[in-house]
């Protein structure tokens, strides 16, 4: 599709473990390996405790990795970083999250939380520049003027998740790490950031790792898709490539997790039942399985996997 | 359907559409000015914070209007009884008159109090802030530390350590400061804690915010409701130990008096001149109440928001 | 004789709670029933009242909450006669006695919090279990225990029970909550956002389990939802809900197939439709009012795209589209101007119906 | 309430409100006066004091003076018996003085056998000379001969304090470490034995002693001490008739004062104000004297303290001593000193500040009684007041602190007061001799030391002449203004009209329970 | 947890030997002597000095004393009268004090919580009302005040009980001291229990406790008291402390002759040995009743439990 678009960030065999007592540890993300390209729109999507927050947290560098690459604009970024790097890191990356009320600091002004990272990163530009820049960006995510000087608490849910988009853009990034900011707004409000993101996307040209646990509204965002599970990623491809042809269980078992609209349908809907075992990934290897299709497992299970497949068309 | 239908139908056209850009209407009250609202809503506690200014007032501005001064001998008016020869609250047995007395008691109580929590909450809240937010092995450290200094009953440092300085204010406030610091650190940094995993600051670690920034800026602003809560359950609580430590006789030396060392100069006459202790229990009674119940309302009012 | 069969009738309940800001007029005249073996969805934007509708069913009362008027009459076969009672009017001993656990359940939203800490498991369910059936015995209490684990779709029944909530997934304490909402084997439960807190995969399996339950013991169920496609997997009857007020009611046919209020077609196509991906989502835009202030004509107005002027003026009374179907738009007034549904959820429901009648 | 009325209400018993609480029951180490109390009640000593004031022979029913009064050969009562039954010995003594002389054993007491002049007692207390060349040694069962370095004239009132009390070695060495450690590891000689008291206790119960030599003269039965370290409780407990006698504190005396059981003797402590000679212009008289003036003592007594004590003038308490000849007390014949003057101190003022340029004084005191920060804070204001330009601070401390200072020199001037050990001036004035080790102040007058020598002397056994030299001495140390007398403590009591016979006394036991009768 | 409390008892010990560290290079540094007697010849001091070992270095001296401390010996008091050892001291004076402040601790604990828990389910009422200014006065007038109160009442006006402190009028001259000292921590109890029973009543899990139809009087024993009651052990061991502070001026009003009498009067007497004795006597019984507490709060509370054996 974008194959000779440039390469944003490089991930290598990422790999993050956290210590829980002096001999156990908690392999959150293990051994993963993607790359998003400029402009470009990747879905993460798994269930909860997959990994997936951690994946974003580590490329951000909030973690320190505990294996593997990152590479982003051409500046590994996996370890301690020069200053410059740093900035560059900082204002070209940035993050939405997840709870929209826990990620505005709740005795800030919204004008004051989404100017921070101008006061920090912009100390040439003066005040009103500033200013100027909040209103513009406000503007950007469908607000107005007004809200410059309320506070989170009296903003409903969708705004605070837009002020949240706000804050991120207004750097001009490069990448944002977008960690599940649909899953705590409702249904009718999702559409409004989905939508907000993708006109931002449009207008700017900036990548996003959109990371979510519902299929549905990822598919509506990524231009593709890897589906993590237990730390591991278990297939990616193109949206097409994996709504079209979902090859793991996994996948397919969270494709039938949508709900759809259709009453009668939804009735009668099997859902298909999938059981988890870490071990059995570590044994298995990413394998292509078409285009940019890539699924982990054995060949011999995918050659199943792919009959079974074309038994349901 | 109804009397005005005719009316109505001409309603019934599309309205104009808004623009896309949403608008805020409404007032909009910050934390501070939604707590003050809050708490000028609790009666109680306006009250006991009007009574705590009108203490403070009495004990600053009294004995500079009073026609006796504290610490004025007069042993020829010695032991009078409140209202006699206009001394409102009698007089001890130099003669000095009480209600002086009383006002600059409540004042020397108030300013020991005030500086001795002004420094712990200094030293409490930034230890709290180190502690709590840098984590590992500085807060293993730090927590091992407070422990320590809190397992050493608080009386005992206290009443060494003004036996060891020479007696007198500044050994009375630091001695208090030494281990009233300790609850604030804790709570602060159980707050910092909590603050700690908030989303918004990962938002300023993601963005870059300096460290000390995010102190200052980000947790230390949403930790602010607990330490001016604990502030002010302090105060009682440091004006309680300087009435102890006047009780077992290390409070702040003659000629001045602070209702300690009044209520227990008192106390051995309680039977024969009950105005000379009662006055100084009323008033450290009242101060007490009052900075209870305030703290109160206010903890109500911050906790609400 | 209709009567019979309702097993639960809301009438034009008003619920406000008074705060520092004011009163919220949180619910505004609700009415709806529910039948016996039927599940009912209330759908709405967060902070339109389906809570607040719901809590007085059960009694649980925040100390600020003040019921301004309205009955809930609730009905049930006692001893082979039919009794009647408002649940308004009864005694919180009453309510305790008689109707909590034994007649009406109740699923809470947040399961993570929802259980008490201190206490195992079977405990809790067993004490659910003690306290519809007073006279069963220590073993059976124990029996019945492992049953509803099983019934809610754990395995590990024995295990489970021993174990406390914190040493549980959210999904396995959500069931564990369905479970003891069925201890006392009601006649109605009521769901209040049971999935909202879970992610998709785990919410499929408990909409599954609470789907099976009802079809085993022929339940009635309020299920709350801000999610149309959960409705759509769950429920037989709909009330759509907007600021404190049903603004459409119907059967899930009635709503999904022939929705007729603006509200109503912006919730069916906020649900992503997976299978014709668009362009951009539609979406409703700006936010649900101030409940606090008093609201003057349809309190969607300022959102909705087909608004009329009247609409700011007048409140739309409830305009009967069949005989199970209403909705309270004045688009559906004689005098409007004809109005279509937006277009792609025209299609989308085309497209649906042909699915339904291609099978 | 019944409780406390039957109990005081019974014939003989008694029950005694006590400040401070038992420290030890060991006669060589009992301290406070509370234990002096019990353990000169319980063990009898070779003299005993009667109600007059008069020492009357105790366990020793004979005593022979020889060797030009150097040598006093006393002979133990046949019938003085321990409570065990045992017989009191005249090894119980010497093994006990020599105790109380073992420089290991650190008696408080010890410098005592010195005072007696008991042949190379200072020596063996410091450390000098082995413990068994203490003069004293036991001749048979009953004999008892003492050597003496010098005579002492008041031998008799020293002799029948609490620390020269007897000790069975046997019954000692039997108990061990466990040795007046309860009322189960002690034996008595005197007129009581206690019966129930353990370490801790707060309180003290005696009860009579019938194996006590003279147990038939004893009336009263049972005699309970109850500390009671809160002044105003204990009066509310004789009130509510918990105890029957019990001092009172000089703040509660204007309520008691027309009480019926309200009583007012005068106290064995004398205050007053000592100034650091070795202070810069503190040695200089004029300062002194102004100082001295400057101080209404009247006022002290009326006014602040209020509590039944008496404005002194001589160093010697009133009713320690009286004139060999006259029979007059010594203060009474005493020099009156400085009396309130606030022209002479003008003057004197004025004469001092060309002479030295001290302007400040600051007065150590401490924080024992609440009492002295009043008269500490009067005599700030009055000084203040009388001496133009003269600022003076006040400097609270705990007790032991004060006298850590004053032992030290680390002081100007100390509010303080001084009991004597035994009833004779030089309990006091010796103290003011040049080289005497409780010289603090430093203060140094030939004149005054060749009249306490000469007293100790050649004057030894002419009471009159004696008398005359220290009276000199006394005027001498009084007018040098020194150390300017205050006042003389009250003992204020309240005490139940049906208690006879029970009178303090102000140097050595402070009571003598053996003559007490309850009717 | 055997783990858990080896490792708490090893910081406990470490955390004992800093205090006792830093406790005695504090009293070297303090001013008097223990020796100080107006009447004492050098010579006498001198002997004295020597015979409790004053005249060696600091370190010195700290190190017999710690090496005499493991065999359980403290010294002897160096107020020359008693001669006693610190051990059979505190021995003496620990009981009496150990009776009221158990007591103390009973009677707060249990009145309190008792209010805290009518106040709670009166939540917002008259009765509410009134417990928190009862409280509130409890936690704010000093309990020297109380002890004046009431013994003026109590015990002098009405003759109800002993005025003051004697062991042999027993258990009733024990009361008055016990309600004194208890005053403080009844109406702390009182406070925290009633805010955290409003807290707990309003958590869902009692929402749906309570939906289980489950009767009033289950629901609030079973579980709104069971899970305030955890919480309170929270604050027991700080109100254990503060209670035993208390202790020392309450045995001061009521003439107990218990620890803290001790305390404050070898404190006044430069009595080190004893005041190092007692000092590293409340320490431990402080750091037990923390471990204790701990313990106690890790046995009941399953969150806790099952962390520390994971
Ligand atoms: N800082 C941390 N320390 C220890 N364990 C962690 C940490 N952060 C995450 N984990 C663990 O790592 C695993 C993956 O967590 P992560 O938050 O990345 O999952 P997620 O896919 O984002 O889930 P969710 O949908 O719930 O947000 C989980 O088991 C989590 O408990
Ligand atoms: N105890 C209360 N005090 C004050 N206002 C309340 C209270 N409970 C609910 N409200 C307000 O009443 C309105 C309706 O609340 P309700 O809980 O019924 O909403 P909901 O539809 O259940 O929303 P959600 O999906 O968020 O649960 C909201 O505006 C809410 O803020
Ligand atoms: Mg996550
Ligand atoms: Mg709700």
């Amino acid at each position: 599709m974008m194959e000779n678009d440039e390469i944003l960030l490089d991930v290598e065999g990422l790999k993050q473990y956290f210590p829980i007592t002096h001999k156990k540890v908690l392999k959150a993300v293990d051994d993963i390996s993607f790359k998003i390209r400029k402009g470009e729109t990747f879905g993460l999507v798994g269930e909860s405790g997959s990994g997936k927050t951690t994946i974003g947290r580590a490329i951000i560098r909030l973690y320190e990795p505990t294996g593997g690459r990152i590479i982003f604009d051409k500046i590994d970024i996996t370890h301690e970083l020069t200053k410059k790097n740093k900035t560059i890191l900082r204002t070209n990356m940035q993050m939405i999250f997840q709870d929209p009320m826990s990620s505005l600091n709740p005795r800030k002004k919204i004008g004051d939380i989404i100017k921070l990272g101008l006061d920090v990163h912009a100390k040439e530009m003066d005040e009103k520049t500033k200013k100027n820049e909040v209103y513009h960006v406000l503007k950007q995510v469908g607000l107005d003027g007004s809200f410059v000087d309320r506070y989170p608490k009296e903003l409903s849910g969708g705004q605070r998740q837009r002020v949240g988009i706000a804050r991120a853009i207004i750097m001009h990034p490069k990448l944002i790490i977008a960690d599940e900011p649909l899953s705590a707004l409702d249904v009718s409000v999702q559409a409004q950031v989905v939508n907000l993101l993708k006109q931002i996307q449009k207008e700017t040209g900036i990548a996003i790792l959109f990371i979510a646990h519902d299929l549905s509204m990822v598919r509506y965002i990524s231009d593709r898709i890897a589906v993590v599970h237990l730390g591991h990623l278990l297939e990616m491809g193109t949206t097409d490539e994996v709504f079209k042809h979902p090859m793991h269980p996994y996948t397919k078992s969270l494709i039938s997790a949508i709900p759809g609209i259709n009453p009668r349908l939804e009735k009668k809907r099997h859902r298909l039942n999938y059981q988890k075992n870490v071990t059995a990934y570590l044994q298995r290897t990413t394998i292509n399985v078409g285009g940019t299709h890539v699924v982990l497992g054995h060949e011999n299970e995918i050659e199943a996997w792919q009959e079974n497949d074309s038994l349901n068309e | 359907m109804d009397m005005n239908n005719s009316e109505d139908d001409k309603l019934f056209k599309f309205a104009r559409q808004d623009t896309k850009v949403e608008h805020y209407e409404g007032a909009s009250l910050s934390f501070g000015r939604m707590v003050l609202l809050r708490f000028f809503h609790n009666k109680g506690a306006v009250i006991s914070l009007a009574l705590i200014i009108a203490v403070a007032l009495f004990a600053f501005i009294t004995p500079h209007i009073s026609q006796f001064s504290p610490n004025a001998v007069e042993p020829a008016a010695s032991n009078l009884n409140p209202g006699q020869a206009g001394h409102w609250f009698g007089t001890d047995n130099l003669g000095r008159d009480i209600f002086t007395r009383v006002a600059k008691g409540t004042s020397i109580s108030l300013e020991v109090a005030f500086v001795a929590m002004a420094i712990d909450l200094v030293i409490g809240t930034t230890y709290g802030m180190i502690s709590g937010y840098f984590g590992g092995k500085i807060d293993i450290l730090m927590q091992r530390f407070t422990e320590v200094l809190s397992t050493i009953p608080m009386i005992i440092v206290v009443t060494l350590l003004v036996l060891v300085m020479r007696p007198g204010m500044t050994s009375i406030i630091v001695a208090m400061m030494i281990m009233g610091w300790i609850n604030m650190s804790r709570i602060v940094r159980a707050q910092v804690l909590k603050v700690k995993n908030e989303e918004y600051i990962l938002a300023a670690q993601s963005i870059g915010v300096p460290t000390i920034k995010i102190i200052f800026s980000e947790i230390l602003p949403n930790t602010i409701g607990q330490i001016v809560t604990t502030f002010m359950f302090s105060i009682p609580n440091a004006i309680f130990l300087e009435a102890f430590l006047a009780f077992v006789g290390l409070g702040v030396p003659a000629p001045l008096a602070s209702l300690g060392t009044m209520i227990n100069d008192g106390y051995t006459q309680a039977v024969v001149y009950p105005y000379m202790v009662c006055f100084p229990v009323l008033f450290l009674a009242i101060i007490m109440l009052g900075f209870n119940i305030m703290a109160d309302g206010l903890r109500d009012a911050i906790d609400a928001e | 004789m209709g009567d019979e069969n309702k097993i639960l009738t809301v009438q034009n309940l008003t619920v406000d709670y008074t705060t520092f800001r004011g009163n919220v007029h949180a619910v505004r005249g609700v009415s709806f029933e529910v039948n016996r073996g039927e599940t009912l969805a209330l759908v709405g934007e967060s902070g339109c009242g389906k809570s607040a509708s719901v809590k007085p069913i059960i009694g649980e009362d925040a100390s600020n909450q003040v019921i301004k008027g309205g009955k809930i009459i609730y009905r049930w076969q006692h001893q082979g006669k039919l009794e009647e009672i408002d649940l308004l009017k009864i005694t919180a001993k009453e309510m305790q006695r008689k109707i909590k656990g034994r007649q009406i359940a109740m699923v809470f939203q947040d399961p993570m919090t929802s259980l008490d800490p201190t206490m195992r498991i079977g405990k809790q369910i067993g004490e659910a279990v003690a306290s519809a059936h007073s006279k069963l015995s220590k073993k059976k209490i124990d029996e019945r225990v492992r049953n509803l684990i099983a019934t809610v779709g754990i395995n590990r029944v024995e295990t489970v029970a021993k174990q406390y909530p914190h040493q549980l997934s959210g999904g396995m304490r959500q069931r564990i909550v369905i479970a003891i909402a069925l201890a006392g084997d009601p006649q109605l439960l009521i769901c209040d956002e049971p999935t909202t807190a879970l992610d998709v995969t785990i919410q499929a399996r408990i909409l599954d389990i609470i789907k099976k339950i009802q079809k085993e013991r022929h339940l009635s169920v309020i299920f709350i939802t801000h999610n149309l496609g959960v409705v759509a997997t769950i429920a037989d009857k709909v009330n759509v809900m907007y600021a404190g007020k049903v603004i459409e009611k119907g059967t899930i046919e009635d709503i999904f197939f022939e929705p007729k209020h603006p509200y109503t077609w912006g919730l069916l196509e906020s649900v992503p439709d997976v299978d014709a991906p668009q362009e951009a989502l539609p979406m409703i835009a700006g936010t649900i009012p101030d409940m606090t202030q008093r609201i003057i004509g349809d309190a969607f107005a300022p959102r909705n795209e087909y608004a009329l002027d009247i609409d700011f003026v007048k409140e739309p009374p409830m305009f009967e589209v069949s005989k199970t179907h209403q909705a309270a738009t004045w688009l559906l007034d004689k005098r409007a101007p004809t109005v279509q549904m937006p277009r792609s959820l025209q299609k989308r429901i085309n497209r649906m119906q042909g699915e339904n009648n291609g099978k | 309430g019944c409780g406390a009325k039957s109990q005081s209400g019974s014939k003989s018993s008694m029950t005694m409100a006590v400040t401070s609480s038992v420290d030890s029951l060991d006669p060589v180490l009992a301290y406070q006066t509370t234990s002096c109390t019990v353990v000169g009640n319980t063990n009898e000593g070779l003299y005993s004091i009667k109600n007059n004031g008069k020492a009357e022979l105790a366990l020793a029913s004979k005593v022979v003076t020889s060797d030009g009064g150097l040598t006093k050969t006393f002979t133990i009562r046949k019938n003085a018996k321990w409570s065990d039954g045992s017989s009191v010995m005249a090894n119980d003594f010497v093994f006990a003085w020599r105790r109380l002389a073992n420089p290991k054993v650190a008696s408080a007491f010890n410098f005592e056998l010195g005072a007696a002049g008991i042949k190379n007692a200072d020596a063996i207390v410091a450390g000098e000379k082995a413990v068994n060349s203490l003069g004293v040694e036991a001749k048979g069962e009953k004999t008892l001969i003492v050597h003496f370095s010098k005579k002492v004239a008041y031998l008799p009132q020293l002799l029948s304090f609490s620390s020269f009390a007897p000790v069975q070695e046997k019954y000692y060495k039997k108990e061990g470490k466990k040795f007046a450690q309860s009322a189960k590891n002690l034996i008595a000689s005197g007129p009581y034995k206690v019966a129930n008291w353990k370490q801790g206790d707060n309180t003290i119960t005696l009860v009579k002693n019938n194996e006590y030599w003279d147990a038939k003269n004893v009336k009263t039965k049972k005699i309970k001490l109850q500390v009671i370290t809160d002044p105003e409780k204990s009066a509310l407990a004789f009130k509510n008739g918990t105890v029957d006698y019990t001092p009172l504190s000089g703040q509660l005396v204007a309520k008691y004062k027309n009480d019926s059981s309200y009583k007012n003797s005068l106290g064995n402590f004398t205050q007053y104000l000592m100034f650091n000679m070795k202070s810069k212009g503190l040695n200089n008289a004029d300062l002194r004297k102004a100082i001295a003036y400057s101080i209404n003592k009247k006022s002290i007594v009326n006014n602040v303290l209020k509590d039944g004590s008496q404005i002194a003038n001589s160093m010697i308490m009133k009713g320690l001593v009286t004139d060999p000849g006259t029979g007059k007390d010594f203060a009474s014949e005493s020099t009156t000193g400085y009396e309130y003057s606030p022209s002479k101190a003008k003057s004197y003022w004025n004469k001092a500040k060309r002479e030295t340029s001290r302007r400040t004084l600051t007065i150590l005191y401490d924080d024992s009684d609440t009492a002295y920060a009043n008269v500490a804070a009067y005599i700030q204001s009055q000084v203040q007041k009388n001496l133009k330009g003269m600022k003076v601070t006040l400097k609270q401390t705990t007790k032991k602190t004060r006298s850590d200072k004053m032992m030290s020199g680390d002081f100007e001037a100390v509010l303080t007061r001084w009991g004597p050990d035994y009833a004779d001036p030089t309990a006091i004035l010796s103290m003011y001799q040049t080289d005497n080790i409780s010289n603090y102040q430093k203060w140094s007058n030939s004149t005054f030391d060749s009249l306490l020598n000469a007293a100790a002397t050649t004057y030894a056994s002419n009471p009159t002449k004696r008398y005359k030299a220290l009276l000199k001495a006394n005027n001498i140390l009084v007018n040098s203004a020194a150390c300017p007398p205050l006042y003389q403590l009250g003992s204020p009591v309240l005490q139940r009209s049906s208690i006879h016979g029970l009178k303090q006394h102000l140097a050595g036991v402070p009571f003598w329970f053996k003559y007490v009768s309850i009717k | 947890m055997k783990k858990y409390v080896f490792k708490r008892i090893v910081i406990a010990l470490c955390t004992l030997f800093i205090i006792i560290l830093v406790l005695f290079l504090m009293e070297k540094g303090m001013p008097g002597s223990p020796f100080n007697d107006e009447k004492m010849t050098h010579a006498q001091l001198k002997v004295l000095y020597a015979k409790y070992g004053l005249n060696k270095p600091v370190l010195v001296q700290f190190w017999d004393y710690f090496r005499n401390m493991l065999t359980g010996n403290f010294g002897e008091s160096y107020s020359l009268q008693v001669n006693t050892s610190v051990t059979e001291m505190i021995a003496a004076h620990f009981p009496i004090s150990l009776q009221i402040g158990l007591q103390a601790v009973a009677l707060g604990t249990v009145v309190g919580f008792i209010l805290g828990i009518i106040a709670a389910l009166k939540h917002n009422t008259v009765i509410d009302s009134l417990m928190t200014g009862v409280s509130v006065i409890g936690v704010s007038l000093p309990n020297f005040v109380v002890a004046l109160i009431l013994s003026l009442v109590l015990a002098y006006k009405l003759n109800w009980f002993p005025l003051i402190y004697s062991a042999s009028a027993g258990f009733s001259s024990t009361v008055l001291p016990t309600i004194a000292l208890s005053t403080f921590t009844m109406a702390s109890i009182e406070r925290y229990a009633r805010s955290e029973m409003v807290d707990i009543m309003n958590s869902d899990f009692i929402k749906l406790a309570d939906a289980k139809g489950i009767s009033k009087s289950r629901l609030i024993f079973r579980h709104v008291i069971r899970n305030t009651m955890i919480s309170i052990i929270t604050v027991l061991a700080p109100l254990a402390i503060e209670l035993i502070a208390g202790s020392m001026v309450i045995e001061k009003a009521f003439s107990i002759p218990g620890l803290g009498t001790l305390y404050i009067n070898a404190i006044q007497a430069n009595d080190y040995n004893v005041v190092l004795g007692v000092t590293f006597f409340y320490a431990v019984l402080f750091i037990s009743i923390m471990l204790l507490v701990d313990i106690l709060y890790g046995v009941i509370d399953p969150r806790v439990r099952l962390a520390k054996e994971g």
